[in-house]
Order: C-alpha cells, then structure tokens, then sequence
C-alpha cells in the first residue's frame, strides 16, 4: 500500500464521514461543517494527484473549490439564520413543512 | 492571449457580464428598478441574438481558449436558444420581484449556463455548475413570502453542495487516473476498464443526476420547486434542468455510452420516469407537479444519452427546449395571486376556462404538451428521445418508458379536467396573469408553434 | 383546379375555420353557421374530388408531398386512395350534420364546441389522407384531445370518468404502437438502408415472423381498441353514454373506423406474415365481438348504451370481412364502415333528438312514440332496420359481402380439413339473428305499446332534424341499392389490399 | 299480349311505387276522407295493375314457347370477376306464383277497402300492403338468390310491420317481433346456404345453380348438395313455418286479418315452398335433406293439425290449418313431387285466403269478436260469408270435386309412391291428419256458424253483412276454391319440374288410396257433425275424458314455453348475469379500476417517502451512490 | 497527521456542540494543511489554513456563538435516519475501499516528481488558466451578490 493509495483512502473517507454528517446530525450549522468536510476530503485527493502528476490543473482546482466553498458558506449561514429566526431551531429535522 | 477569435467566442458571455455589470451599477446608483428589467431582457436578448447570429454564421474558432473552453455552431445554437428562453422568464418576473437583484441573479446564473456546454475542462465545468446554482440558491429565496422558502434554499443548497463534492470527487478519481482535467477523460474512461475510472465516471453521472433530480437524487426538487416563487421555479424546471443536461452531453462527447454508465443510463431514468409520473398525480401544488413531471423527463432527457452519440446533442437540445418552452408558457399564464399558496393551488385552477379562457387554453396545450401527446413539440421530442433508445437497441427499456410516460398522462390531464371540467371557483385576489406575464407567454406561444409546424428545421439547426 | 391543392384545402378548411372561430367568439349564433358553413364547403370540395378520384388507377392520387422532418424520413405526405377515399367522404357528410344536429342541444361555450369539432374533423380527416406513419400517428393521437374536450366539458353526469377512460385506455393502445413503430421503422432503415415513414416504403419491410407478430401485437392493440373489439371495449359505452350527441356522432360515426381503417391500411399490410398467422386468433375476436357486442345491447336498459354495444357487434363484422382476405369481404367490410358510420350517427342523433325532448335515456321511460311522434319513429324505423342490416339498406351491403367473404375463405380450409375458421364464420352469420333481437326490442319498448314518454306534448322533428335525417337515409338507401359505383371506388384498393396481406415478406435469406 | 320494355320491372316496381305514394300520403292526409279514399285507389290500383302485366307478360311467355324471359334491370355489385345483378326471370314457376301473388293480392287489397275502412291508419294500411307485394314479387321474379334474399327479408319486414301494424297494444308489436327474429333464425340458414353456393358455383343465378348441379353446365359442384339443402330448408322453416320455427305464425295472427290472409295464409308463408321448388335441381340430388323435409312436413302437419283441433281463436284454427297445410307441402316437396307442391300452394292460396276473409268478415261482423265458443247461428245473419266459407272449408277438407281436393290427394298419392322417398308410413300420417283437417274445420264451421247463437246481446244486435267490397271478393275466392283444381299444374310446371317416378309395385293402389281419402274426408265432417251438431254436452264430455290431452293440445305443446326456457331466458340470463355483470363490469372494468387504483396507491405511497426531511434526502444519495458503484461492478 | 484527520473528523459527527464540532473541523483542516505541507505542495497548505481556518471557520465560528445564545437545550443530536445512514455509510466505504484499492491507482505515477512552487503555480495559473482566473472573478460577484441579496431578504423580513 502506497502513499497514494492511503491518502486517496483518506480523502474518500472522509469525503464519505461528510456524507455520513449530512445524514445523521441535525444541527443545520454542523450540516454545512460536514459540507466542508466532504470538500476538503476531495481536495486531499486533488491535491495527492496533482502532486503526483505535477500538474497545475489539480492544484487549480483545489483553488476553486476554496472559492466556491467560502462563497456557499457565505450564502449559507444567512439563509441559516432566517432559518432559524422563524422557528428558533437549528435542528433541520423540524423542517418538514416542504413535503409529499 | 485573448485574441480576435477569443474575443467573438465569448460574445454571449461578454454581453451577459456587461448587462450584469450595468445592473449592479443600476442597483448601487439607486436608479429604476423598472429599468432594470429592462436592461435585463435587452441584455439576455442581445446575448442570445449573438450566440443564434454566431451559429448562423458557422462560426468555429479553432481553440480560442486551448484546453479550456471551446464553440462550434451547434454550441451556439444551443446557447443562443436557452438564453432565448431566459427572456420569458425575466418577463414573468416583474409581477413577483420588484428590485434588480432578481435580474443581476438571473444573469448570473444564465453565465453559469453558457460556460456549461463550452467546458473543455472541468475547471471551468465546475465553476459554470456553481455560477449556475449558486445565485439560484438566492433566488429560491428572493421572493420571501413565506418562511417555506428558506427551507427550501437551504434543502436546495445542502443537497446541491453535495452533488457539487460528488462531482469534484468524480472528476479528483478520474484526474488521478488521466493526470488531465479535460472532459475528454470521462468519455474515454468510458470505455476503460479500470475500476477507479469506472468509480469517477459512476460519481459523476451521480453529480449530474443530482443536480438533474433524477430518481434516487430528485428529493430535493418537490420542496425547492415549491418553496420557490414562480418565475424561479419556472427557470429551475427549465433553464436549470437543460443546463445540467448541456454539461451531460459536454462531458459525453460524441462517444456512445458503455460500461456501467450505460446501465445507470438505463435503469435510473426509467425510475425517474415511473417515479416522477406516478408521485406526480396526487398532489396539489402546481409547482411540486410541475417538479415531478420535471424528474420524469429528466428520465426521458438522459435516455437520450443512449443514442448515437452524434446526434445526442441535437437530440436533448431540442427536447430541453421542446420541454421548456412549453413549460414557462404554463407558468407564465398561471394566475397572480397575491397568496403565493393560492397562486400555487391546483384547486384554484378549477373553472379557469370560464374566467380566463385564453390562459385556460394555453396552460392546457402546455400540459398536452408535456405529456408528449401530438401534434405538440414534447411529443415530436419524445419520440426523438425513443427513437435514439430503440436505435441503441435498448427496445424493451424504451416500451418501459413508454408505458411510464403513459402513466404521467394522466395528472396533465387532471389540470386539464380542472380548468374545463369542474365548475367556476373564483378565487379571492385572484388576477389574471399580468401583461407582461401575458407576453412571455406569447413568446412561447409563438416558439411551440414554430417547434409544431417545423420540427425538422428546428433539429436540423440543434 | 389543382385536386392536389383542393385535397389540401379539404385537409385544412376546419383550421381555417378555428381561426374564424377565434373572430366570432363572442357571438354563438355566428359560430354556428360558421362551421357549418366551413364543414358544407368541406363536404362539397370533398364531393368533387370524389368525381374527380380515377377509380381505375392504383396507387394515390390528388397526393402532396412536402418534407417535413428529413432527418428521420418523414414527409407531409397526403393523398387519396381506395383506402380512404369513401371514409373521407364519411367523415367530410357527417361533418356538417353533426354540427346541425347539435344546433339546439349545445347551449354552453358555444364557439369553443364548434372549434373542437373542427379540430376533431381536422385530426379525422388528417387521419385518413396521411400516407406517412409519423404523420398518420399525429392525427391519430390528435384526435384524442378534442373528443377529450367535447366528452368533458358538454357530456352527462359521469362524463369525467367516461372521459378519462375514453382518453387513457385509447392512449395507451397508442404508446405501444408508437414504441412499434419507432421498431419498425429502424428495422427497414437496418435492412434496406431507408429512412421512410411514407406508408409505401413501409409496405416493403422484410421482418422476421416473430418481430412481425410483436409489432401486429403493438399496432392491433391501439387499433383494438379502437375498433373496439371485446375485451378492450369497456371504454365505448361509457364515452357514448355520456358524451354530448355530437360527440356520440362523431365517435361512432366516424371515430371507431379509425380502428379498422388501421387495421386496413397499416396492422395487416404492415405485417402480413404475422396477420396471416393470427388470423383465426383475430378472426376469433372478432366473432367473439359480434355475439357479446349483440348480447350485451340485448339486456342494456340505457338507449345510448344499446346503441353502443351494437357497434361494436358491427364493427366485428368489418373485421371479419378484412380478415377473410377475400375481395368480396373486403369490400364488404369497407361498405360496412361506411354504412355504420351512417346508420349509428343516424341512430344516434336521433337518440339526441329525442334527449332533448325528454331528458332521459332510461329505455323504460319510453313508450309508444310511434303515435307521439310519427315523422320521428319513421326515421327511426329506417335506421333500426338498416342497422339490423335489411336488404336494400347499406346495412345489408356491409354485412352480406362481409360475412360472404368470411364464409368463402373458410370454406375451401374446411374442405382441405380446417373446421375452425368455418364455425367461426358460421357464429358470425348466426349473430344477424341477435341483431334482430336486440334492435327490434329497442324499438319495440321504445316505438310502440301504450305512450308513455315524459314531457308530453312532445313536438314531432323540425325542418332542420329532418333535413339531417333524410340526408342519411337517402344516402343509407343509396348504398343499399346502387352500391357498385361507390365499391367501384375502393376496388383497387381491395386488391391491393389483398396482394399485400397475402404475399409473404418475411427476410429473405442471404444466399 | 302487349310487348314493353321492363315488362317484368314494371310488376315489380308499381307496388313499390304504391307504397311510396301511400306512404307520403299517409303521413301528410292520415285520417281525412280525401286521403283514405286516394289510398285506397292507389293501394288497389297498383297490384291490379301489376296482376295485369303479370298476365300479359303470361302471354309473352306462352307466346315464346315458354322459354324463360330474362330481364337485366342493373348491376347491383361488381366485385373482382364476379357480379350480383339484378335480374329478373320468368318461367312457368314464377308465372304461377306473380299470378297467384297480384291476383290474390288484388283481391284482398280490394276486401281491405271495405275491411278497413274506420281505421285510422288507414293510409300506412295499404302503403304497407303494397310494400308487401313489391318485397313478395322481388322473391318470386328474382334470377339470383340474392334478389329473392331481398324479397324475403323484404317480407318479413312487411310481415313485421303489419303483424304490428295495432302497436297501440304491445303484444301485436310483440308478436310482430317475434315472426321477425324466427324468421331471422331461418334467414341466417339461408345465408349459409346461399354463401355455400355462392362459394360452390361462383354465381347466385339460381338456374345456373340449377344447371350447375344438374350437370349441365358441364362439371358439378363439389358441396354437398343435401348440405345446402338441408341449410336453405333451414331458411325455409323459418318463412313457411315448420317445426322448429313455425311458433311465430299463430301469433302473427295479431295483424289485420286481411294481413293473415294474404301474407300469413296465401302467399309469403308459401315462399319457402317457392325457394325449394326453384332450387330443385339441388333438391333432386340431395336424397337426405329431400327425406329430412318429408319428416319435418308431415310432422308439422300432424301436430299443427292436432293443435288446432282444439284452439277457440277463429283466426287461431285457420293459423294452425296454415301451418298443417304447409307441413303437406314440404311433405310434396320431400317426395320430390314439386308440381304437386306448387298446385298445393294455389289450391291452398284460394280457399285459405277466402276462409281467413270470411273470418274477417266474422270478426268484422261481430265487431272484432274472434272467439267462436260466442258465435253460433250465423248461418242466416251473413249468408254470403256463410257459403263462400262453406265452399272454401270443403275445398280444405278434401271433399271431391272441389280444389283441396285434387291437390291434397296428388300429395297423400306421391307421399305413398313416389320413388323419391315416398313411403305407407308418410302416408298413413298425412292421411290421419287429412281426416284431422276435415273435422277441425267442419267444427268452426259449426260452431262459428251452425248451432245456437252464444254470441253477447250487445254483439249480436250489430251483427250485419260485410259490404259488396268483401263480399264479393269472397265470392270470387269461393269459385276460385271450387273450380281451381281442375287446372292442373303439376302438368303445367312438368316441362320445368317433372314429377317423381312412381314405385312399380305402389302403382295399382291408386284407385284404393283415392277412395281411402274421400271416405276420410267425409269421415271427418261426419265426426263433426256428430259431436257439435247436437248438444253442447257432449264435446264437453269428450275433452273431460281425454283431460290431459286438451290440456297439452290447448297449450300448444308447451313449445313456447320450452323455447322461452331453453333459450331466450338462459340468453338473457348470460348476458345479464355472465356478460354484464360478470365479464363487463365485473373482470374488465374491475381490471381498470383495480390498475387505476394500484397507480394512486403507489402515488400514495411516494408522497409518504418525500417525508421533507433533508437526512432522508441526504441517505437516498448515498444509498444512490452506493448502489451505482455496486452496480458498475456488474461490468468488472 | 492522516489519523489525526480522520479522527477529528470522526469526532465531528459525534459530538454534541457545534462549536466543539467547529474546534474538530478546525483540527482536520489543519492536519489536512499538514499533509500538503508534506506533500511539499506549500502555498496550497498555506491556503488552508489561511482561507479555510482563517476565514470560513472564523465566520462560522462567530456565528455559532451568535446562535448558541437562543439554541433551545436538548435538540437531539441525531436525525432519526442514523442507523441506516451508518449502515449505508460503510457500505459506501467499502465500495469506495474495493473500487479504489483493487489496483485502481495503478495508472497514478508512483515515482517522485518535483513539487512545483508557488512561482510556478501562478505562472501557470495566469498563463494556461487566466480564463478559470476571470471565471472565478464573475463567480464572486455572482455570490457576492447572492449574499447581499439574502441579507437584503433577512432585513425586509425582519424589518
């Protein structure tokens, strides 16, 4: 087993622990955090290739997505908080009107 | 270096960036908001204008933009037809969004749309998917008339966010297995045996159906559609939906599908299919039907991707628009209400002909429409759609979704029944759609029957 | 005149009229004469084609020729042929005497009414001239969607179900044969490298039996259905039951052809080898369809249900003449879509005529009207009799030829020691005896015995009823009498027909 | 004679022609004096008007040495290489029935005039008369068997309307109906029939078919010709009524009696004997079907004869004498003796027609009484109608001298001796039921009009000669039954249908059976007159002693009632019970509804998995993402 | 440095407080940081940690004690749907686990290659990929103005 091989494991896991999040917390602010983390599982795998290719793309890549994650954090949280601001939770489990 | 070439091959993409920038400059400066609209549909419409002009022109840079980004005809014609039906929607918009931010989102987003069918990277694929959803997510929100909308955004965006990391997974496997971001890899992955490349062809298809709301990934299309206001809703059952499939047929090339892609291309859209119908014929928010017929034919969009390769693009092209132009015509028509819950009530539909019988007429064509039944454009696209799923061979999956398309006839009928059959309802506050409205339905009034009369000559330019 | 444009003009007259409609659509009276204006001068362009029509030559005539969508071989491809030309004629008769007869009876959204006939008879007419299986396909479907309307908005107390019922169970005969013909089509464009929807490229696909038989299955359901023919007729008495008069019409008149015209012109000659090999299967069918269509009429107590069982029993007798392959039956068969298309569009306006009156279908609420009504129960008469197929009525010519030819193929199987086809033959004749029964006894409860319908005084049939009633019976005679120059008409058709069915086309193998 | 082109159309078309200008009359001037006095001019006028050319074109025959005159009128249907003309064809057959036809036909529109003279449909009366006669000379002057289907069909309709022609009671419609649907049972024999030889001989010109089969038109059919005969006597049992179908015609007596004597007695129920006459060149070789018919004629004879031993209608005895005679007919036909069967049929068309006229003019007489246990004693009151009723019951009963006679013993002669299956034992029945005939009839003669009046006070107050229109008609029609049998048309049609070969040993009987059938004849007016002529007891005493007998004789064997059971209730039960409710709505629409129902069960059933939870959501992507990687594998 | 990743991660999904959540994430993020810093691809490490710790978490982090204040005691943890998730959850792993490790990087070059440098990166960044660069540029104005116009909601609401 390699190096590459553990950390593309790594990344998958925790790209697939993100996942996991998604499905089992209820916090809606601990939801975006397991978003992060799927990003950042993806990006270990990024970066590990580009590394092992030497090439730029990966790396470029990896730049975007920082990009794109700071600006859904920064979209998010205030959809967050109107969110919360109607029914005082964050749990999104009590968000059920949206349904059938 | 940006040459000439470069210049002219992002036209509809400059026009779209000088519009936005005019509007945030309208916005900052406090000027009309009633302008702003304008400025809008004058940009979208000169955006398109170029991008049709272009493909008329046989316009085809070599590479403008080498490795990265790329136009042939075909592309603009795709473009210049989709930004064509950005224009009713923005007309619709002016009776549900008073400010400029609507228009700048809008636009925005259609940049997202443009970059899409172009990519010749996924660098760029990913930042066209993301300027894509991201001012969506906004604009799920924008008409906040009820604390729904943020349940929806926010569903809309955790689901998105995960397809997006699905899809940056696909495309990490597949870079790790070429050493390239090309999307010419997926097309060649394809056909290779390798399991990591099989694994990211799999995530990405995953991605895209996520985003397409293809069943096991459509759940979050019921909610966001609803908790959406119309216009946006309308954009996102159409504009959305054909951008996403604009980067399916991008990242397929021209290759046909094999290997296990092939097999999801089988199995899960004729889920969808059945899925999307048969959910759709009990419910009572327009919206949320319109969002599962919306699953469904993202069924019959990705059977399209069985076919012959070469003639995918034209052949999901003119279903995306078949689809679409028919569907803003509904939702232009729809009665206003200053209740977004009653706008959105199929009840409230009952007896519509005797109020409104032009509007009654329309949405009813656009239903018939949509359930593929002839002499409408959706059943000249559905029969484009089967007819590349029997091509490939794939019969016995091609009467499967037949039959599921049969059983979405259906729930298009009940609007039907409901605003001819069923006595007057008048529904307190109720408007009929406003001009405007009324002219964006009149666009596409005139674009389906333009689609019915001359099918063949629309294709052939797809 | 150009007859290729006339023959388009015929086509898209009743367009040009909705678009009128939109003009006067706030005046009823106007729509009215409108259409009826439109449709008579359908009928009358149709009338001089028909003078026109060289009964002598094969193949289509008065034919335009446009393409359409040339990527996947299809044409705008329209013409007349012995196929179609009497059904053309049918439909472009009834057209104006369904919109007299429903000039009192339809008070509600009057111009809306008349715009969905004429799409009805554009998407009929369309139907019948189409010489391309795409473009036939489309008006085919097309149809579905005014009667849809017309059953809806303007039928009876149950219509929504009889109307969705009408739509989905006729739809979905209609996505098999679509997924067939998508099959058929790639099929000849695999094996003979052309891209054609045109009927006449169709005609020479090779297929394999067993794809034969799949894609006969797909097409003969959605034409099964249409016709209908038992089992798949559950639709027919709810749609006529409640659907407005006009709509009841046109759906027997000339709606329930569609089904046999289908399997005239595409079901059979499509797949000859397969049709050959179902024969007795159909054939089976359609004996069953007369006995069953007759026996349930026998115990209906609705005047429009009886009505409607009796079509499908008659309709067997169409199928029965096509699938006996013999020209005699199949020209039977073809008189006998036309006869009953004027015999229950008679039947049926004149069950209207009497709603109106009375507003009631119930068969027991009925008595004596022969003495209440006499001009009426005269026309009635007529149409009972034509429908129990008397001689000299076109009745008797559709049924005799047909059961005639039926009777003429069985038999040299029965002598070569192949009894089946000839008991079934031998049942269809027996079912003119369940068609006595049944009509008489409706007319019997219905005409004679002590008077007892409601709404008395009841006013006997106006000038304008009886001018609709009398063009029927004139032409119900017409047939009946001097039916050679109008089997003249179709004759080659017949024999093309028959060359078709009967010439194997199966692949031939690659020496 | 007087040659014309279209003579033959022009018989056939001036009832039509009639029937038009009646019918257009008797919807516009229904009811008013003007108008019932056109109609009658016109009804009467167009048949003797066609009686006329009938003669005239009799004469143009003679006068061709009777070679058959054939006369093109159009061509009905061209298809591929065969045709289906309309044509018309006179022989010597055709001769006799055109006459008996127009001139019977003449005779008893004329009796209408006066018989039904208040009526108030007065007009229709007579248009459905004349449509009547242009269906009846369709069927005699056709060439091919579809112009005689035509008329035959064409008769049952008039038969149906006319039957109902009272439909103010729904049992006259009833009855109507059902003498249509019997008929229609029979037709659809015919049907096959015709479609056999159609299939056979390529033509329906029946004397092609005639050739055909005789072999001279060079190579015979291959169908059996015992099958087609079998198949078209099938038809005729249905128009003539034999057993099994000859349940409609006692009902049909339901019509205006003028209506049971012209079609009911003298010329439509004689149509079948016609077809099988005119399609004697299958009968000849179809040696089991020719003896099937003798059976079935002698039945129907004999048991239509013991039914009306008992009946008390006076139009109920005369229906089943019909039915009897009938039976004697096809007896003629099964011994291949044809001739004697047409002789039969003219005979039979005079004194028939003028017994139901002179029960007409009974009935009319007692102001619609038919029941004859309330007449009586009317020998003095209506003495015209008496004696010609006389004449006609004599001519029916056999007694010599007079026309039944001649022809019912050329039938009881052939039944014994013909070669062609004539047999003691079809003799020996006919006879019986001859001697059966003879009393049955004396007793309506007596009881109608011999014996003590038992007719109510208010009846026999109005009682009163019928006018000179029905009189002398039955006048003319008492000498016709008494002077008819001595033309004799078994001579006449043997140049076209030669009598059948007598068996050698049978020969020297002759005289015996002769004399055999005389004393029965006698025999059973004696019998009459024994026990009505002298107290009302003693029949009384009779019918008490032989109890179950009259009681199944009354009841006409129940064969209304077992066909009531055997068929018409278990078809409407079927298709009430198995068709309807069952297969119909039961397993087809259940199917539909069930389909429909599973459809929104499932719809149900997804909107309950769109719970709106964002976890849910998140678990169907990765169980998505899961299962498509799993599923890639299948390709590994 | 990889267990450390993983672990904290792990403890994301188990703990109760979001800002003990935050302080995990914050731990992987950084470890992950050490990772590239080994990998030798520096300025990528230097990103994350400056990028993600120091600008995403901090915001998420101040909102987090925004919120705390009103978060109501005793909202579960879990969703209801963890048991299947956890069992769904290692299925994936597995799949992913068999998909990848079945000599799936066989294709990837195992040999040791030169680390590019920051220099180079941006060379290449505003050579080859000035187009993403621009690109991206159009991405932040669009969200910039989603943002904005979400706030711009939050405010018409509350106001």
């Amino acid at each position: 087993m390699d190096r590459t091989q553990l950390l593309l494991g790594l990344s998958i896991a925790l790209f697939a622990l993100g996942l996991l999040g998604l499905i089992i917390r209820r916090n809606a602010l601990v939801m975006l955090m397991c978003m992060e983390l799927m990003l950042n599982g993806v990006n270990l795998s990024l970066v590990t290739f580009s590394e092992r290719y030497a090439d730029a793309g990966g790396a470029v890549l990896v730049f975007l997505v920082f990009i794109v994650a700071t600006a859904e954090i920064a979209l998010a949280i205030p959809i967050v908080l109107l969110l919360v601001r109607h029914t005082r939770s964050m749990d999104i489990a009590r968000y059920t009107d949206l349904k059938g | 270096m940006p040459s000439q070439d470069a210049l002219i091959a992002m036209l509809p993409e400059h026009f779209l960036l000088v519009g936005i920038i005019a509007l945030i400059l309208l916005e900052v400066l406090g000027l009309g908001t009633r302008a702003a609209l304008w400025v809008a549909v004058v940009t979208v419409s000169a955006a398109a204008g170029a991008a049709l002009f272009l493909a008329q022109l046989g316009f085809a840079p070599p590479a403008p933009f080498p490795g990265l980004f790329s136009v042939t005809p075909a592309v603009f014609m795709a473009k210049g037809a989709l930004l064509a039906l950005a224009v009713p929607v923005l007309l619709m918009s002016r009776s549900e969004f008073a400010d400029g931010e609507f228009s700048i989102l809008l636009l925005s987003s259609l940049y997202g749309l443009c970059l899409l069918p172009s990519s010749e990277s996924f660098l760029v694929m990913f930042v066209g998917l993301e300027l894509l959803s991201v001012p969506v997510y906004a604009l799920v929100l924008l008409a906040f008339r009820k604390p729904q909308s943020a349940e929806a955004s926010f569903k809309y965006l955790v689901l998105s966010g995960a397809a997006s990391a699905t899809f940056l997974m696909g495309v990490s496997l597949l870079y790790g297995a070429s050493g390239s971001m090309s999307v010419e890899t997926f097309a060649r992955a394809l056909s290779s045996g390798d399991a990591m490349s099989r694994a990211a062809t799999v995530l990405i298809m995953v991605a895209l159906f996520l985003k397409a709301a293809i069943v096991p990934f459509h759940a979050w299309a019921p909610d966001a559609y609803e908790g959406a206001s119309v216009p946006v809703a309308a954009y996102m059952a159409t504009l959305i939906k054909a951008a996403v499939l604009l980067a399916a047929v991008r990242v397929f090339g021209v290759v046909n599908a094999s290997g296990p892609v092939a097999d999801l291309l089988l199995v899960l859209p004729l889920l969808s299919i059945v899925w999307g119908n048969l959910a759709a014929i009990r419910q009572n928010s327009f919206r949320r039907m319109i969002a599962y017929s919306s699953i469904a034919h993202a069924g019959y969009l990705f059977y399209a991707f069985l076919g012959d390769g070469a003639s995918r693009q034209s052949a999901v092209v003119f279903y995306v628009v078949a689809y679409s132009v028919v569907n803003l015509l509904a939702f232009a028509l729809l009665p206003e209400n200053a209740q977004d819950d009653a706008r959105d009530n199929l009840q409230n539909l009952k007896g519509l002909y005797r109020r409104d019988p032009l509007a009654a007429g329309l949405i009813g064509i656009s239903m018939l429409s949509l359930a593929g039944l002839p002499p409408f454009p959706g059943f000249v696209a559905k029969f484009l759609v089967f007819r590349n799923v029997v091509a490939a061979g794939h019969t016995t999956y091609a009467v499967l979704g037949l039959i599921g398309s049969y059983i979405g006839i259906y729930f298009y009928l009940r609007v039907l029944l409901l605003m001819f059959m069923s006595p007057d309802n008048a529904v307190p506050s109720e408007r009929r759609a406003s001009g405007m409205a009324r002219m964006a339905g009149a666009l596409c009034l005139v674009a389906t029957v333009l689609l019915t009369i001359v099918p063949g000559w629309v294709i052939a330019r797809f | 005149m150009d007859e290729a444009l006339v023959l388009n003009l015929i086509l898209w007259l009743p367009i040009i009229g909705v678009v009128l409609l939109l003009a006067a659509r706030r005046n009823d009276q106007l729509a009215r004469s409108l259409t009826v204006g439109v449709l008579t001068l359908q009928f009358v362009l149709a009338s001089w084609l028909y003078t026109r029509f060289d009964a002598g030559a094969a193949g289509l005539q008065f034919a335009s020729n446009v393409p359409w969508i040339p990527q996947w071989g299809v044409s705008y491809l329209i013409g007349m042929d012995g196929f179609n030309i009497l059904l053309v004629m049918l439909t472009a008769f009834l057209g104006p005497l369904v919109v007299l007869g429903a000039y009192r009876s339809i008070d509600r959204d009057v111009p809306l009414f008349h715009a969905m006939v004429l799409l009805l008879q554009f998407a009929m007419m369309g139907a019948f001239l189409a010489q391309d299986l795409f473009l036939f396909y489309l008006f085919w479907e097309a149809m579905l969607i005014p009667m849809f309307l017309i059953i809806g908005i303007w039928g009876g107390t149950r219509r929504i179900y009889a109307t969705v019922k009408f739509f989905l169970y006729t739809a979905f005969g209609s996505i098999l044969m679509l997924a067939a013909l998508i099959y058929l089509v790639q099929a000849l464009a695999l094996t003979s490298s052309v891209t054609s929807f045109a009927f006449a490229d169709l005609y020479r696909a090779r297929l394999p039996l067993s794809v034969q038989t799949v894609l006969l299955g797909a097409f003969a359901l959605s034409f099964a259905i249409k016709v209908p023919m038992v089992p798949l007729h559950t639709w027919l008495p709810d749609a006529h039951v409640e659907a407005p008069t006009a709509g009841s019409v046109i759906l027997a008149g000339v709606l329930l052809k569609m089904g046999t015209y289908g399997f005239m012109k595409l079901g059979f000659p499509l797949f000859p080898d397969a049709a050959r090999a179902f024969t007795p299967a159909l054939m089976t069918l359609a004996v069953i369809s007369i006995v069953y269509g007759a026996c349930l009429a026998l115990v209906q107590t609705d005047i429009k249900k009886i009505i409607a069982y009796s079509s499908i029993s008659h309709l067997g007798y169409v199928m029965l003449g096509l699938l006996s392959l013999e020209l005699v039956g199949i020209q039977g068969a073809i008189m006998q879509m036309v006869s009953h298309g004027l015999v229950a569009a008679g039947l049926f306006l004149l069950v209207g005529m009497i709603y109106e009156r009375c507003h009631t279908r119930e068969l027991s609420d009925y008595g004596g009207l022969a003495r209440l009504m006499p001009v009426f129960s005269v026309f009635f008469m007529i149409f009972t009799l034509a429908s129990v197929g008397l001689p000299t009525t076109s009745g008797f010519t559709g049924e005799f030829l047909a059961l005639l030819g039926a009777f003429s193929a069985a038999w040299p199987l029965h002598v070569a020691g192949q009894s089946y086809p000839l008991i079934l033959a031998s049942v269809a004749v027996l079912g003119v005896i369940l068609g006595a029964l049944y009509m008489l006894r409706f007319a019997l409860t219905f005409l004679f015995g002590a008077t007892t319908a409601p709404h008395q005084p009841l006013s006997d049939l106006s000038p304008r009823e009886r001018g609709i009633l009398g063009a029927l019976v004139i032409s119900i005679f017409a047939l009946g009498l001097f039916p050679d120059s109008v089997m003249h008409k179709s004759e080659l058709a017949a024999r093309e027909y028959q060359s078709l069915v009967k010439t194997s086309r199966l692949p031939v193998p690659v020496p | 004679m007087i040659s014309m082109p279209h003579a033959l159309a022009a018989i056939v078309l001036l009832p039509l022609a009639g029937f038009l200008l009646n019918g257009v009359f008797a919807t516009s001037l229904g009811g008013k004096r003007f108008g019932n006095r056109l109609a009658g001019i016109l009804g009467c006028g167009f048949p003797i008007a066609a009686f006329a050319l009938t003669v005239n074109a009799l004469l143009t025959l003679q006068a061709g040495g009777y070679a058959p005159l054939i006369e093109p009128l159009y061509r009905w249907a061209t298809i591929g290489d065969s045709t289906f003309d309309v044509t018309f064809y006179f022989d010597r057959l055709s001769a006799i029935m055109t006459l008996v036809v127009t001139g019977v036909g003449s005779v008893i529109h004329v009796y209408s005039t006066g018989y039904m003279h208040d009526d108030k449909s007065y007009g229709r009366f007579f248009a459905y008369l004349n449509l009547f006669l242009f269906f009846m000379l369709l069927l005699v002057l056709g060439r091919s068997m579809l112009v005689l289907f035509v008329g035959w069909e064409g008769v049952g309709l008039a038969s149906y309307l006319l039957i109902g022609f009272w439909f103010d009671d729904l049992a006259n419609a009833k009855a109507g109906k059902k003498a249509f649907v019997t008929n229609r049972i029979g037709d659809a024999g015919f049907l096959l029939g015709m479609f056999l030889l159609y299939r056979a001989c390529g033509t329906l010109d029946m004397d092609t078919i005639n050739a055909a089969f005789m072999g001279l038109a060079g190579n015979v059919p291959v169908v059996s010709a015992s099958l087609v005969g079998i198949l078209l006597f099938i038809g005729a049992t249905g128009k003539s009524a034999q057993i099994p179908l000859f349940v409609w015609l006692p009902d049909a007596m339901a019509g205006p009696t003028p209506v049971s004597a012209l079609i009911h007695a003298a010329t439509m129920v004689t149509a079948g004997v016609y077809l099988v006459v005119r399609m004697s060149g299958i009968y000849i070789h179809a040696a089991e079907a020719s003896q099937v018919m003798a059976i079935v004629g002698v039945a129907t004879a004999f048991l239509a004869a013991t039914i009306a031993l008992v009946q008390t209608d006076i139009k109920k005895v005369l229906a089943y004498s019909t039915v009897s005679q009938l039976g004697f007919m096809f007896l003629a036909l099964g011994v291949g003796a044809y001739g004697v069967a047409i002789f039969h049929v003219v005979t039979h068309a005079f004194f028939k027609a003028c017994l139901f006229l002179g029960a007409g003019s009974v009935i009319h007489a007692l102001g619609g009484e038919q029941d004859i246990r309330k007449m009586g004693g009317l020998r003095t009151r209506i003495p015209i109608t008496f004696w010609t009723f006389v004449i006609a019951t004599a001519a029916i009963a056999g007694i010599p001298g007079l026309a039944g006679f001649f022809s019912k013993d050329e039938i009881l002669w052939y039944a014994f001796a013909s070669s062609r299956g004539g047999s003691p034992w079809l003799w020996g029945v006919a006879a019986l039921t001859a001697l059966m005939t003879a009393f049955y009839m004396f007793r309506l003669l007596w009881l109608t009009f011999l014996g003590p009046s038992r007719m109510d006070h208010a009846v026999e107050h109005h009682v009163h000669e019928s006018p000179l229109s029905m009189t002398g008609v039955l006048m003319l029609l008492a000498v016709l039954s008494a002077v008819g049998g001595y033309f004799s048309i078994p001579h006449f049609l043997d140049a076209q249908v030669p009598l059948p070969t007598i068996v050698a040993e049978r020969e020297h009987y002759e005289q015996t059976l002769l004399i055999v059938s005389i004393a029965l004849a006698f025999a059973g007016l004696a019998l009459a007159a024994l026990m009505f002529g002298g107290s009302a007891a003693r029949p009384e005493r009779i019918k008490r002693a032989l109890l179950p007998l009259h009681r199944l004789l009354s009841a006409k064997y129940y064969v209304d009632e077992l066909y009531e059971r055997l068929l018409a209730r278990p078809l409407v039960w079927m298709s009430e019970q198995v068709l309807l409710r069952g297969s119909d709505r039961f397993i087809l629409d259940g199917l539909l509804n069930g389909v429909a129902a599973v459809a929104v069960r499932s719809a149900g059933l997804l909107s309950r998995l769109q719970t709106g939870s964002l976890h849910l959501y998140s678990l169907f992507v990765m169980a998505g993402i899961v299962g498509a990687l799993v599923w890639s594998w299948r390709h590994g | 440095m990889g267990l450390l990743a993983l672990g904290s991660a792990a403890l994301m999904l188990v703990l109760r407080q979001p800002m003990r959540v935050a302080l995990a994430l914050i731990t992987t993020m950084v470890a992950l940081g050490g990772i590239y810093g080994l990998l030798g691809v520096h300025f990528i490490a230097a990103f994350q940690v400056l990028i993600y710790v120091g600008a995403v978490m901090v915001f998420i982090v101040y909102v987090i004690m925004l919120m705390e204040l009103r978060e109501a005691e005793g909202s579960r943890r879990f969703s209801n749907w963890r048991v299947p998730g956890l069992v769904v959850f290692s299925l994936l792993l597995l799949v992913f686990g068999v998909s990848v490790w079945s000599g799936g990087t066989s294709t990837v070059p195992s040999g040791v290659s030169a680390p590019f440098s920051l220099v180079e990166f941006s060379a290449e960044f505003l050579t080859r990929y000035w187009l993403v660069f621009e690109l991206t540029s159009v991405f932040l104005v669009a969200a910039i103005v989603a943002a904005l116009a979400v706030i711009k909601v939050s405010l018409r609401v509350d106001g």
